[in-house]
């Protein structure tokens, strides 16, 4: 086990690095292909030269090596990861804040998100596969069959909206109008958008919309997996041993055919946080997703970028911990 | 072993101590698939009684192990179903028991071994801790004390350094050892009946013979009714006191071993035997049986075994198949021509 | 368009934004409203809450609550009225004088005096700072020395260190008087410094800029209640260190949004009582649903394609009319903006002071007229397509595909659109004069006075003239006016400098915004100011 | 040969998996193979839900290639006057916000949105299977390094990473975005292959070919590689739609394909705001959108569930 922790360390950073560089590199050919990003702070008006300049020199824009097209600009990549390993400093933004601040300001409300959406399709994702998979060709089966297919190929932007307008808006109004029913569930829950007097109510239909894509393809995994391990030998033998159909299924069924769910759920922090962006602007969450989207639109590649690299960094780790979790897991893999 | 792994939980209605431990009647077994039905099992019958030990015999896919699985009610359903016949254990009809108390006889009274160990043993729990959870479920004993009983087992199938083994997964384990915790596992809690599918197939040769060795004396010490289950004839006349010869879904052949490798009364027996490979016949060509068996959706009429048979005339081609004829007080062989085919050596 | 998103034309031009947002409230006209309780309104996030940095509509909703100037404008006239300021008066519309007010204080109990107000501007003025609104003390005295220009652009030598820190044409003459040399005269200054980046600042301020921009020290009739909660919300209450006029409402919590989807949602849950905008595609059922609690004036933004005047095609005026008379603005405007703006028949906003109606000759569709004018100069070159540039992702590109489409119908010139550069890329393109074709770009005045819509845009070498025009007869018109006893006395050069416009088309008006707002059941009393937009501190709720 | 000791007294055929009823004779890589695709197809051929989502594709398919073949109509022919008009029998999806029929929209439509899917499929297929190939079958340092550079795309989330290439790039068309989704996707495809390589090269027949002296791409592409396509298909199909669908979602975001393009995520997002009002404007293009890509994903499932015994 501790020579795979080793091994496995070993091997993330030279990801991480070239991560980073990628990145790093994207950034650059931005600005040496289509102009400095500050210049577009000014809209109509043309900047006197004076101020675009100030600007771009505190911005980080200054680098002579910006102004040749394809030239990586290892020196700068250099300071970059001194700024980010040793400042902590991911840059900032045409406003000149601090992306780290900018990530932390928004981070809580993308924890919370995700925590309900991974919750969701953990909880559900699950359940739904189990009963489809168990039994195999029944009508619970054909429904999460079909159902998740539709879900996965719908649009995440068009889901969010109609859920929004016809959820939040419409059958929220409904509910707000009767007076017996809670605040926290009529005006916090069934908010359209997130509402900061109900930061957690309000994020509850977000999550869970963030959550409905990873949602189907978690019971579309756990239903494989168990249909493939049901028919293993060692469930036989379970059931040759006499124990209860309880055990055979929760205990020597699940623990195995979880193993790829949960190594999904995992990966798919990395997804959702992706998803996020769509979500949190559809449902005004001022999480690290709006952060981008809004950046994105505004052509801040700083932002991007330094939001992305942090965000990577996040994946990375998690990815890492999965990796480990799965090798606690599965006792095969620790030996290899 | 210690005393109470004889305690059984609870008598079950209905058994009658004198009958035999098992005695399957007539079975059939059915898989649905989505290419037709599969007639696994057509008609098998045999007894067991204590202490001896029937081989059942025959090709993948002639439907001894779904006869298995089906004695221990470990049928994948769907798409299997047992579709008529009887299982008695000591008398009592397993296919009538609800399955909260067929659940107790598997382990308890009939036990199985699988031909795989690596597979039949799950990755992700110790050897241990599934060998305690018989104990634990079985007979309500703390994860310490099942966890000593694990030990013991291990012990008890010659596993050397059992108390830190008991802690490792079953990869971590060779195929010989594997296969003694498979053992170890049917073993524990004392079952009067053992199946054993096709046990040492994985196995190299030399660690089969130990296997099988093992086996035949735990068999002998427990005085344990033993089902052998495999294809393979040279284990079979080394330990098994009866055989059961299956093709198609059917038992062709039954007889005591010494009959059986003497004077075969079937043409698949004969055949079989004759597609062993001999030193003393080295450099002729193996007359193996010519063509495949069939698909079992789709059983010629008559005797199954009629288009690859030398001796097949037209009764042969014609419904119904041949009945178990009695060649001598104690064997019976499914062929028209048995006569012929016994005297023909 | 910083900080917000909308995805119509006109709102994704940076200034169609920074534009409205020349003034102090217009809390003036005689309110009957009751005061009290918490007004929640639409908000976008701000980019900065310093009178310095701040000149994006989301700032300067919430800057003009926490600070005032020196001016401010009246509701429905827009006319320049004194708030902090004694006087503003001017010999020679070149050195003016300002006296103030005495008794104002900041939050912190710092005075507000002369010093506070050189303070700010030098602050704002100081290249090094970077402040946004250092661009708009650019006609004071001294301005180049405090942030020389660089002498290779943007090339990789550094602009030179600046000489001095402060302005030479700022001078103190006691604690409530001071003057301002202007570079040139220019009549129309009393009207510029009601604009938040006029605003005066504290000195705490000035010395920790960073930590005043997330709790500004302000001197206005609202104060920030904790700190700006960046992309949540932003809320005030009613300060009692203001000495002028109270604010209505006892707190404005301003809830921040990145979509105006979202927020119109939360609007129609009932979490918002005030949106000062709508989605465009929500305009029509908005109107119906809430009919009288929708605010509806004529706006000042103004869309235009640009003419590339430095392009040969484009050269003789007559193209430019053809073109310009081929198109139906208002039909454009119902299919693809629901009836929302105004079409445009002159350059100058149809609410300032001085604006007429049909300028523009060329404004109106007349297929005909077209044809001919076309002949006359020559014709389309064969086989070439008319290209349209906007930028991307702004929602141009339909509005750009309509007048193409138009053009090809009237005149048979086939078109190719250019909508893929990012708005950064898109602004170099036309600070380099490479456009090939018409551009779509936007207007918004930076104080309500008609020279905003003129010299910037069409003056010989103005910085926002991305046509290249040049009209000796204009830029003397212009200089005319700047230079005129009053405010009043330069209207008629301005426009006779219009009426040259008209005619020669140096771009092709298309039109003005409309402002629609929607208000909650709970708002007694809603107030726009046509300069300064949405007034919060003046619009009043129900009391019960 | 190398089974000798055990098949010395063996009966029949060789004692490979459980005896279940359905086991079929193994005989060898290609052999398997052989019967492994005839099997499937018919198989495929008899399930209903297959050949309809097919079919469905096929549709689609043709509308991307020949347009003309679904629509007289120029989709570029608009006029402001007919904005928003509901459908008629004339006009069957009605008029989109500028007056252009939307259904010769949607019928061109479908072309950036198949030549997207299409292009960045085989991108990947080729590129990201050639390097699990290679990875998988060379191992060490070959391995290493291409395991690491999957890593680190693997590792940008993919619609994050999409924003920023997209943001970064600032050319929005067919060719970068179907080079972003390739970058991004390939790595998935090429961890199957290297998996199922990584499996079957240790299969007794691959090492007999081997032992005989094949040379390493014979080995590769006859032997091993039959082998891995049968995920890789699988894994194709599924993606084919997730591409579909992921251009939509880039242009809803602003990083996607611009006007005047015609696509199915452009008309979803100009339009999905006037979905209170016109609803149609939203429903056509979304249905087209999401039909095909339950197409895939379901053309995706049979084909596994075809290909895989484990499911039959």
């Amino acid at each position: 086990m501790g020579r795979y922790v080793i091994r496995r360390l070993l091997q993330f950073i030279p990801t991480v690095l070239g991560t980073m560089f990628l990145l790093h590199y994207m950034t650059a050919l931005a600005i040496q292909f289509s102009g400095n990003p500050v210049r577009a702070l000014f809209g109509d008006r043309t900047p006197p030269p004076a101020l675009l300049q100030a600007i771009t020199e505190r911005l980080g824009y200054g680098d002579p090596c910006l102004d040749q097209r394809g030239n990586p600009c290892f020196g700068l990549f250099a300071d970059r990861l001194q700024n980010i390993f040793f400042h902590f400093d991911f840059g900032i933004n045409l406003r000149q804040r601090e992306v780290t601040d900018l990530v932390a300001d928004a981070i809580p409300f993308t924890l919370k998100l995700l925590v309900i959406a991974i919750l969701f399709e953990a909880v559900v994702g699950i359940a739904a596969g189990v009963l489809a998979g168990l039994r195999g060709g029944s009508f619970a089966d054909y429904l999460v069959k079909i159902s998740t297919v539709f879900v996965i190929s719908v649009p995440i932007f068009v889901l969010g909206v109609v859920v929004r307008e016809f959820v939040g808006v419409k059958f929220g109004n409904v509910l707000r109008g009767q007076d017996w029913i809670p605040d926290v569930i009529s005006s916090g829950m069934f908010s359209p958008v997130f509402k900061p007097d109900y930061p957690m109510a309000s994020l509850i239909i977000p999550g869970m919309v963030l959550g409905a894509t990873s949602l189907a393809v978690t019971a579309r995994l756990t239903r494989t997996s168990i249909m493939e391990n049901i028919r293993a030998d060692y469930v036989r033998t379970a059931r040759a041993k006499g124990l209860t159909n309880k055990r055979v299924i929760g205990v020597h069924t699940l623990r195995n055919s979880l193993i790829p769910v949960i190594t999904f759920l995992g990966v798919d922090i990395g997804a959702a946080m992706a998803g996020a962006v769509v979500t949190e602007t559809i449902f005004n969450v001022p999480g690290i997703g709006r952060l981008v989207t809004m950046s994105a639109r505004t052509g801040e590649s700083s932002v991007v970028v330094g939001v992305v690299t942090m965000l990577v960094l996040v994946v990375l780790v998690a990815n890492l911990l999965v990796d480990l979790l799965y090798a606690v897991l599965d006792p095969r893999i620790r030996y290899e | 072993m210690s005393t109470d792994v004889n305690v059984k939980l609870e008598a079950l209605a209905g058994v009658d101590p004198n009958a035999l431990p098992l005695q399957v009647k007539d079975l059939h077994v059915e898989f649905r698939t989505r290419n037709g039905i599969a007639h696994a099992v057509n008609g098998v019958s045999f007894d067991l009684r204590a202490g001896e030990t029937r081989a059942i015999l025959g090709e993948s896919g002639c439907g001894k192990s779904v006869t298995a699985q089906a004695i221990m009610g470990i049928l994948d359903s769907p798409p299997g179903f047992i579709t008529g016949g009887e299982i008695l254990y000591r008398g009592v009809d397993l296919l009538k028991l609800p399955e909260s108390e067929r659940r107790k006889v598997r382990a308890n009274r009939i036990a199985m071994i699988f031909q795989d160990a690596l597979s039949a043993l799950n990755p992700v729990f110790t050897v241990g801790f599934q060998l305690a959870e018989l104990f634990r479920k079985h007979r309500g004993m703390s994860r310490k004390d099942a966890k000593v009983r694990a030990v013991e087992l291990l012990d008890l199938v010659k596993i050397p350094a059992a108390s830190q083994r008991v802690n490792d997964y079953p990869h971590q384990f060779s195929g010989g050892m594997r296969q003694r915790v498979m053992i170890a596992m049917a073993l524990a809690l004392d079952p009067e009946v053992l199946i054993a599918d096709e046990p040492t197939t994985a196995l190299d040769v030399t660690v089969q013979a130990q296997i099988m060795a093992l086996l035949a004396e735990l068999q002998r010490e427990r005085n344990m009714g033993l089902v052998l289950i495999t294809h393979d004839m040279g284990v079979v006349a080394d330990v098994a006191d009866r055989i059961s010869v299956m093709y198609a879904g059917r038992v062709i052949e039954e007889a005591g071993v010494n009959d059986i490798y003497a004077t075969p009364a079937h043409p698949y027996t004969k055949g079989l035997l004759e597609s062993i490979p001999r030193l003393d016949l080295k450099g002729h060509e193996l007359s193996a049986i010519k063509g495949l068996p069939p698909a079992l959706t789709n059983i010629p009429p008559g005797c199954a075994f009629n288009p690859r048979c030398r001796y097949a005339q037209d009764v042969c081609r014609k419904d119904p198949a041949p009945p178990l004829y009695q060649v001598s007080p104690n064997r019976t062989a499914a062929c028209h021509f048995w006569k012929e085919v016994k005297g023909d050596e | 368009m910083r900080g917000k998103f909308l995805k119509v034309a006109v709102a994704a031009t940076a200034t169609a934004m920074l534009a409205t947002a020349c003034g102090g409230g217009g809390d003036d006209n005689e309110s009957s409203g009751q005061t009290g309780g918490t007004l929640r309104v639409y908000a976008s996030e701000p980019a900065f809450l310093t009178p310095s940095g701040g000149d994006d509509e989301p700032s300067l909703y919430v800057i003009r609550q926490l600070f005032r100037g020196l001016v401010k404008y009246n509701a429905e006239s827009s006319a320049v009225e004194m708030d902090l300021a004694e006087s503003v008066e001017s010999e020679d519309q070149k050195l003016w004088t300002i006296k103030l007010k005495s008794g104002y204080t900041f939050d912190n109990g710092e005075a507000v005096n002369a010093d506070a107000f050189i303070r700010s501007w030098n602050f704002a003025a100081y290249g090094p700072n970077a402040q946004n609104n250092g661009y708009f003390m650019k006609r004071i005295v001294g301005k180049d020395d405090v942030a020389p220009a660089d002498p290779d652009g943007e090339g990789p030598q550094k602009a030179p260190e600046p000489a001095t820190k402060e302005l030479s044409g700022l001078k103190k003459v006691d604690d409530l008087t001071f003057t301002v040399e202007l570079d040139a005269p220019f009549s129309g200054f009393p009207t510029t410094i009601g604009y938040p980046g006029f605003f005066p600042m504290a000195q705490a301020c000035v010395d920790d800029i960073a930590k005043c921009n997330e709790t500004p020290i302000g001197n206005g009739p609202y104060k920030i209640d904790g700190s700006w909660q960046h992309n949540v919300a932003i809320n005030v209450v009613r300060s009692d260190t203001w000495k002028g006029e109270a604010g209505k409402p006892d707190r404005i919590e301003y809830r921040i949004f990145a979509d105006v989807d979202a927020g119109y949602a939360a609007f129609q849950a009932g979490e918002l009582d005030v949106m000062y905008t709508l989605p465009p595609a929500r305009y029509k059922e908005a109107k119906a649903t809430y009919g009288d609690r929708m605010y509806e004036q004529p706006g000042d933004s103004f869309t235009y394609v640009g003419m590339p005047i430095y392009n040969k095609a484009f050269e003789d005026k007559r193209i430019r009319q053809a073109l310009s008379l081929s198109i139906d603005r208002q039909s454009i405007i119902d299919a693809v903006f629901d009836g929302r703006f105004t079409p445009a028949t002159g350059y100058v906003a149809p609410t300032f002071e001085g604006a007429r109606e049909g300028v523009c000759k060329y404004c109106a569709k007349d297929v005909e007229k077209a044809k001919q004018l076309l002949a006359e100069a020559g014709g389309w070159p064969a086989g070439e397509k008319l290209i349209l540039w906007a930028n991307a992702g702004a929602g141009h590109d339909q509005w750009l595909q309509a007048v193409g489409d138009q053009i090809k119908e009237a005149l048979g010139i086939d078109y190719e659109l250019k909508v893929n550069l990012q708005f950064a890329e898109y602004l170099e393109t036309a600070d380099q004069k490479k456009f090939t074709g018409g551009f779509r770009l936007g207007w918004g005045p930076d104080y309500p006075f008609m020279e905003t819509y003129l010299y910037p845009l069409y003056g010989t070498g103005a910085g926002s003239n991305n046509s290249g025009y040049t009209n000796a007869e204009f830029d003397a018109l212009m200089k005319e006016g700047d230079s005129a006893d009053s405010i009043q006395a330069a209207i008629p050069s301005y426009q006779k400098a219009e009426d040259i416009l008209g005619e020669d088309l140096p771009v092709i008006p298309m039109w003005w915004s409309k402002v629609a707002a929607v208000y909650g059941e709970n708002v007694d009393q809603f107030v726009w100011n046509s300069v300064s937009d949405a007034d919060y501190g003046a619009t009043s709720l129900k009391q019960n | 040969m190398s089974d000798l000791t055990s098949a010395g007294t063996a009966v029949g055929g060789a004692p490979v998996g459980g005896d279940g009823p359905s086991t079929e004779a193994t005989t060898g890589g290609e052999g398997r193979s052989a019967s492994l695709w005839a099997d499937a197809r018919r198989q495929l051929l008899r399930d209903p839900i297959f050949v309809i989502a097919f079919i469905y594709v096929l549709v689609v398919g043709s509308m991307a290639a020949f347009p003309k073949l679904w629509t007289s109509q120029d989709p570029r022919s608009c006029n402001t006057d007919r904005s928003r008009i509901s459908p008629s029998g004339e006009h069957p999806f009605g008029f989109d916000i500028l007056g252009c029929d939307y259904y010769a929209h949607a019928i061109y439509g479908a072309r950036p949105s198949m030549v997207i899917a299409v292009m960045a499929t085989s991108g990947i297929v080729l590129f990201g299977g050639t390097l699990g190939l290679l990875a998988g079958y060379y191992g060490g340092w070959v391995d290493t390094i291409i395991s690491r550079v999957m890593d680190i795309f693997f590792s940008l989330p993919f619609l994050l990473g999409a924003i920023v290439f997209l943001t970064v790039i600032k050319r929005q068309n067919i060719w970068t975005i179907t080079g972003v989704l390739f970058l991004l996707a390939w790595p998935t495809i090429a961890r199957i292959i290297r998996g199922s390589v990584i499996s079957s090269k240790d299969l007794d027949y691959v090492q007999a070919a081997k032992a005989v002296g094949a040379r390493n791409s014979r080995l590769m592409f006859r032997h091993i590689l039959p082998n891995a396509i049968a995920p890789m298909l699988v894994y194709a199909t599924i993606v084919l739609g997730s591409f579909v669908a992921a251009e939509a979602t880039l242009t809803f975001l602003g990083v996607g394909l611009q006007p005047p393009a015609q696509s199915w995520g452009i008309m979803i997002s100009t339009h999905q705001v006037y979905f209170l009002e016109d609803p149609w404007l939203l429903l056509f293009p979304c249905g087209l959108l999401v039909g095909t890509v339950l197409s895939f994903i379901l053309m995706g499932d049979a084909l596994r569930d075809a290909l895989d015994p484990k499911f039959r």
